[in-house]
């Protein structure tokens, strides 16, 4: 597997804001099929690295590789043709639309002038189950009457509908009961084992290591490791958090 | 169980602590979120409370500062036991708190902000010029030098700059106690660096300091004794001279590193 | 059966079983597709859709499919869920579920109940089979029950499926397979298997198991029971007990187990411990109270979230044993153990990282159940499927021959 | 017995809050109840108040004037009176939709009619390129707001506020101070004083009945061939007759002769009438069926989210106040033919106020995201019917601002305490 070129790796990017230097020469890379974890103390990067990831910040310097070929994204267009797809924890959904409104807002489909609704609800329906997502009444319920958890999976859903490669996700359990937490985190396994590639942005380290397959490490902008998780321990991955090494790994003493 | 207390041997004694807590115990209805914890600030020292997310850190600075009501434990202050049950009362002894979201109003200038709340006044009018020179004279004293001018409005600061201001706010009051909660999150690595300093001189200057941190090479740097929490239970207490980073990582994931820490039963069978 | 290779008759029955077999897991599928999958050519796939069809098991129609304006449609094989079924029973230590499931592997209908932890064997008898009773009688007329199979949390001797040991759910001598096969009076003989062998199945075939052949099902109810699957087959061993993985002792002087010893995965991990760590020995028990200590850690209780840190780490160290023993490219946490990975799952997997081998561990998938709740019943769905797979028209032959009499 | 599994229909499991139980169900009567229920009780209110509140008053009027109120004259006066204010509140839902507001939609219509009125009465122009013009002058005010709203950023109640002044302004200057123009064009004028011929009624009535009876049913049977449950067909077909018969007795009642001597006969629904309707369907259309109504509603709801999913938010702000002018000079233009003439106060005084009462009494959103065209034409026949009963009861000048005011904020609250009701079910 670790043969497998990854689908998106990023190079010696370096991201200042004015005189303020947020990211330095940090190396990061997700492979299709996995769940790869960003891990790392408020103001470390993580949300940076993030939004560079997603066109919305370009980056002063560095190389950014999808599927092997180098490219420039000047925005989240860009991205979104890559099939790039973020999820900020404000969801960005309309409550006053409903599930399927939500899921194709801004790419419906239409015959003709008119939206056809019936393939849309088809669609949806069908995307959703193939996720198994089974805590919904109805395809046709508005977002304001769903709970936290639902809508979380709404949003992923979206990327998944959209034929996204890459998804993004930023801190999707927080804010969420444990059951709905547990249904997020078996959905972003169940993307990662369709083939996509997973990023999972957490605190929570439980969450961390029951879905992820690596771990990625920022400490005060820097990419201080980017591991398998099958080799580390919670402490280990503490330590890199805290202090930006541990034993071999990280920081140079 | 209950004695996990390791600082036994009485450290160098440099007076009593000003604030001690003894056998606190807190829970929210059935959570139960604080065990037996000992806790102690005293004077011109840096005591870094570190510990994993959910260990209790912040709970245990709410019950400090009189926002969560203990449920058992003596709180004693300068000796005396005390009972803090609100903010207001953590204010009156002199126990200031800086929160992550540090709670400046950005259209203000950073002398009303400092005096936000308890503005000095002449009869009905604000004395300006008295606070405007208090609080000059305070981040002086603290050698805060990057701001331009106490007249700034908040807004225009940087995020070092507006946690300077926040914690020279709390210096301000006569404040014996001052405890900031992760005062370098979200911080570059020169503005950590002067907010690092301004709390290594606001204990310098005779204040006790309790720092929250995230991050143990800060921690390290400032801290002149660690208290760790695992899972609501003070860990250990320790010199910072005395451990590495690598002991303290292992005292806040696993409850002990060692000798150092809980029993092995409490600290699941020493895995 | 003397001759020396297969005759006619034996590859065309083998050939029926796999073209059902597809359609019954993979869904409905074009006859190109089935080709493709099944490596036969056209004709010989129409012949036996012909055949599958003439017998009631399988029917083509046009494709239900968003966009069907491009190209031109060509027929799917679908299975006739609504027409052959079977009965599934999952009997839990406090929970029961009967269902009805079409071939195709849908849930057609279901009861659900408690049962009571003192509760004795015919109570349970009677219970399975009025809820069995009324899932036939809504059945439709043409309905054809092909089968029945029984979860159950105890080991469970292959050869006569007799109930050797459940410490959790005594029900004494009785032979619950013969029981429930004579009251149901349907002519068909109602299987009994161990639970955690069942959901081992059924993740391997519906669930996160697809296409992975070594795989290791954990499931927790009271106790913590294991499927093993080595080689795209059920470990059964020489009895078919195999597979005991909550009877493996991690502990060697441990909290003493049911089973007498001390120390199993079961006595370290199971609900009692876990409730008795979390110091709540004395309040309510089942899923959902081994679901409320994971939510009291979540919500910050240092309690509840030292008891499962302890548990976490027996898992750990029993998933390490196993993941070094068998090599295994998925492990399946069902049950209440799927809800314990989740709130402890940094200390299993840090455990995992100290104790097994590198080489092992490096690829092994930990998983929850995707089945979810269903995973054993769904098991004991596809146990009873098994015959009419393995030779489709001669059962169904065998199943409306006798009389053509209503059943009940 | 302490193993029980509960026998019959109940103990079925419930399998409703999995695999989008709601949308296999199959659907009959009693369900379809029970969501509208639900959704009613979780603020959803619809058309419902409004409708209520349309009854309520008839009941009331009649009772009060049982001899003038329902006579089929005043029912003829009342859909035209309803004319001016219908309109200017179709094209303010728009606007509503997306949470602004546009309080120079009425000092527009009145710009633009005073346009029309000049154009025909001192240049002698037809009444189509008058008509044309006055629409054309709708569309460059709508730009110019919604360029200041969405490009520049001005709130747009400031923007329209500065407008509601300057229009006045304009108007003031064309129609002279204290002047009146005089609109006698045959065409303006029948539009809110002729009757088109009963023949004709009727087939338009017919026509619309049976092909809003069509698109329900093809779109019910569309559904169902999808394998995608609907409303059960005896609620479709149960609206569909509602609808159709509503239509029908309408026609029925306005084709008798109203007229009040008997020696001539007036017959025939006002041509006002199928202007509305048309403006309805295209409205209903375009919100509900083309993705450029399915934007306005998703920026109306979050705008962040609309301008990620990448929809145009600026252009889409900016086509909502040209929308809501355009309609303003339609609503000019059937006011002056309502009045016979322009004067400098066309259009101000509250001619806004009922607008933005109509959309919100029929059940907009003053919060955005909610609302429908059909809104407008119920409240804009509340508000009618408000202002008709009470000149029958010959109540003074204030009493009708009182009692007008009072329903419109009446209406408001409905709507923001539903919205709460909305906010606390959400979660």
């Amino acid at each position: 597997m670790s043969v497998t070129t990854p689908l998106l790796e990023l190079r010696g990017v370096d991201k200042s804001f004015g005189s303020m230097k947020v990211l330095r020469d940090v190396a990061f890379s997700a492979y299709p099929g996995e769940v790869t974890a960003l891990v790392g103390d408020n103001g470390a990067g993580k949300t940076t690295l993030v939004k560079c990831i997603g066109g919305i910040h370009p980056y002063d310097s560095g190389e950014y590789l999808f599927e092997g070929r180098p490219v420039r994204l000047g925005s989240p267009r860009d991205a979104a043709a890559l099939g790039i797809e973020v999820v900020h924890q404000d969801l960005a959904l309309c409550e006053n639309l409903d599930i399927v409104q939500n899921l194709f807002l801004g790419r419906e489909r239409r015959r003709g002038l008119v939206l056809d609704e019936a393939t849309m609800e088809e669609l949806a329906a069908k995307t959703l189950s193939g996720l198994s997502i089974r805590t919904m009444g109805s395809v046709r319920q508005r977002i304001s009457t769903l709970s936290g958890g639902q809508r979380q999976t709404v949003a992923i859903a979206r990327a998944v509908l959209w034929d996204s490669r890459l998804v993004v996700l930023d801190e999707p359990a927080a804010a969420l009961g444990v059951a709905q937490t547990q249904q997020v985190l078996e959905l972003v396994r169940r993307l990662a084992d369709q083939g996509l590639a997973v990023v999972l942005i957490s605190h929570n380290m439980n969450d961390v290591f029951a879905v992820s397959d690596r771990i990625a490490a920022l400490y005060l902008g820097r990419m201080v490791a980017q591991v398998r998780t099958a080799d580390v321990t919670h402490t280990n991955v503490v330590e890199l958090i805290t202090s930006g090494r541990s034993g071999d790994l990280g920081l140079p003493r | 169980m209950a004695d996990t207390n390791v600082e036994d041997t009485p450290p160098a004694d440099d007076g009593h602590p000003v604030l001690r807590i003894t056998g606190l115990n807190k829970s929210f209805g059935p959570v139960h979120v604080l065990h037996d914890v000992d806790f102690a600030l005293r004077r011109g020292e840096v005591m870094a409370l570190v510990g994993d997310n959910g260990a209790g850190k912040s709970t245990l600075i709410k019950c400090v500062a009189g926002i969560h009501p203990v449920d058992t434990g003596r709180i004693e202050f300068e000796g005396r036991e005390v009972r803090v049950t609100g903010p207001r009362d953590a204010a009156a002894l002199g126990i200031e708190v800086v929160y992550q979201d540090l709670a400046l109003a950005d259209n203000l200038d950073i002398v009303q902000n400092m005096f936000l709340g308890r503005e000095r006044r002449r009869g009905i009018v604000l004395d300006e010029h008295s606070m405007e020179e208090a609080a000059r004279e305070t981040l002086a004293r603290l050698s805060v030098r990057t701001v331009k001018s106490v007249r700034q409005q908040v807004a225009s600061l940087s995020g070092g700059q507006r946690q300077t201001v926040a914690i020279a706010k709390a210096a301000l009051w006569e404040s014996k106690v001052v405890i900031l909660d992760e005062p370098t999150a979200a911080l570059g690595v020169q503005q950590t660096r002067q907010v690092l300093d301004l709390v290594r001189r606001l204990a310098d200057t005779g204040h006790a300091v309790g720092l929250i941190s995230h991050n143990l090479n800060d921690v390290f740097e400032v801290a002149d004794r660690v208290t760790a929490l695992y899972l609501g239970r003070v860990a250990a207490e320790v010199r910072t001279a005395d451990v590495t980073t690598s002991q303290v990582v292992e005292l806040i994931t696993a409850g002990r590193s060692g000798d150092l820490g809980l029993a092995p039963h409490t600290a699941a069978e020493n895995i | 059966m003397m001759k020396g290779g297969p005759s006619q008759e034996d590859i065309r029955r083998h050939n029926l079983g796999a073209l059902l077999r597809f359609v019954h897991l993979r869904g409905p599928a074009s006859r190109a597709t089935l080709a493709e999958s099944l490596g036969l050519n056209r004709s010989t796939i129409m012949a036996l859709t012909a055949d599958l069809t003439a017998a009631g098991l399988v029917r083509e129609e046009l494709p239900r499919k968003p966009g069907r304006r491009a190209g031109r449609p060509s027929l799917v094989v679908r299975p006739e869920s609504t027409r052959v079924y079977v009965l599934a029973f999952d009997v839990g230590v406090d929970r029961l579920v009967v269902a009805r499931v079409g071939l195709g592997g849908e849930v057609l209908d279901r009861r659900e109940g408690a049962r009571d932890r003192g509760a004795d064997a015919s109570d349970l008898v009677t219970a399975l089979v009025s809820a069995a009773r009324s899932l036939v009688r809504k059945a439709g007329r043409d309905a054809v029950c092909v089968g029945a199979a029984v979860a159950f949390p105890g080991i469970v001797r292959r050869a006569d499926d007799a109930i050797m040991f459940g410490p959790n759910l005594d029900i004494g001598d009785l032979s619950l397979g013969e029981a429930l096969s004579r009251r149901l009076g349907l002519g068909i003989p109602v299987a009994v298997c161990n639970d955690a062998d069942l959901g081992a199945l059924a993740e391997h075939e519906r669930g996160a198991g697809v296409g992975c052949d070594n795989l290791i099902y954990l499931h927790g109810d009271v106790g913590v029971g294991g499927g093993i699957i080595v080689g795209g087959r059920l470990l059964g061993g020489d009895q078919g007990f195999g597979g005991e993985i909550g009877h493996m002792v991690v502990n060697p002087g441990g909290r003493p187990c049911a089973c007498g010893a001390q120390g199993c995965l079961e006595a370290e991990v199971g609900e009692r411990t876990l409730l008795a760590h979390a110091e709540r020995e004395e309040g309510p028990d089942g899923r959902e109270a081994v679901r409320a200590v994971v939510e009291a850690a979540d919500w910050g209780d240092i309690v509840a979230r030292e008891a499962l840190h302890r548990v976490g780490t027996w898992l750990g160290i029993g998933v390490a044993n196993l993941v070094n023993v068998f090599n295994p490219g998925l492990v399946v946490f069902g049950g209440t153990l799927r809800d314990v990975y989740l709130g402890s799952a940094a200390q299993v997997r840090s455990v995992l990282a100290t104790n097994a081998l590198a080489a092992s561990r490096e690829k092994v998938r930990l998983r929850t159940a995707a089945l979810g709740d269903d995973t054993t019943l769904v098991g004991a769905a596809e146990f009873a499927f098994t015959e009419v797979l393995a030779d489709p028209v001669q059962v169904l032959a065998r199943l409306k021959a006798p009389e053509d009499t209503p059943v009940l | 017995m302490s193993t029980n599994i509960p026998e019959g229909k109940e103990a079925a499991v419930k399998l409703a809050d999995s695999d989008f139980a709601a949308d296999r169900r199959e659907h009959d009567v009693r369900a379809a109840v029970g969501d509208y229920w639900s959704r009613v009780r979780s603020g959803d209110l619809g058309a419902v108040p409004a409708i209520l509140g349309l009854a309520g008053l008839v009941v009331l009027f009649t009772a009060l004037r049982p001899e003038t109120f329902l006579s089929t004259g005043n029912i003829a006066n009342l859909s035209t009176q309803a004319l001016p204010v219908t309109i200017l509140a179709m094209g303010l839902v728009f606007v509503l939709l997306l949470g602004e507001i546009d309080l120079s939609a009425g000092v527009a219509s009145g710009v633009c009619a005073a346009v029309m009125a000049k154009l025909m009465v001192d240049a002698g122009q037809p009444w189509y390129v008058a008509v044309i013009t006055a629409i054309g002058v709708g569309i460059v005010i709508g730009t110019a707001i919604g360029w200041l709203v969405s490009v520049v950023r001005i709130p747009s109640f400031v923007v329209t506020l500065a407008l509601f002044l300057g229009l006045q302004g304009i108007t003031l200057r064309l129609i002279g101070d204290g002047g009146t123009v005089p609109v006698r064009d045959d065409v303006i004028v029948a539009l809110a004083n002729k009757n088109m011929p009963v023949w004709l009624g009727w087939t338009l009535a017919v026509l619309c009945a049976a092909g809003y009876a069509a698109t329900q049913l093809w779109r019910w049977r569309r559904q169902r061939e999808r394998g995608l449950v609907g409303r059960p067909l005896v609620l479709v077909a149960g609206q569909v007759a509602v609808i159709a018969a509503a239509l029908l007795v309408a026609t029925y009642v306005l084709s008798l002769d109203r007229a009040p001597s008997p020696l001539i006969v007036i017959s025939g629904i006002p041509w006002g009438v199928p202007l509305v309707g048309v403006l309805l369907i295209i409205c209903t259309f375009v919100l509900g069926r083309t993705p450029y109504g399915r934007h306005v509603y998703a920026v109306g709801g979050n705008a962040e989210a609309a301008r990620r999913a990448g929809i145009n938010v600026t252009r889409i702000r900016m086509s909502v106040f040209m929308i809501a002018s355009t309609f303003a000079a339609l609503s000019g233009i059937a006011a002056a033919s309502r009045l016979n003439s322009i004067t400098p106060d066309a259009g101000g005084g509250t001619t806004l106020l009922l607008g933005v009462g109509a959309a919100v009494i029929g059940g907009t959103s003053l919060f955005g995201g909610k609302g429908k065209a059909r809104d407008a034409v119920l409240g804009g026949l509340v508000i009618a019917t408000i202002d008709n009963g009470l000149g029958l009861l010959g109540a003074k000048a204030y009493a009708n601002f009182l009692i007008t005011g009072g329903v419109l904020l009446f209406a408001a609250s409905i709507d923001a305490l539903a919205r709460r009701r909305r906010a606390a079910t959400g979660r």
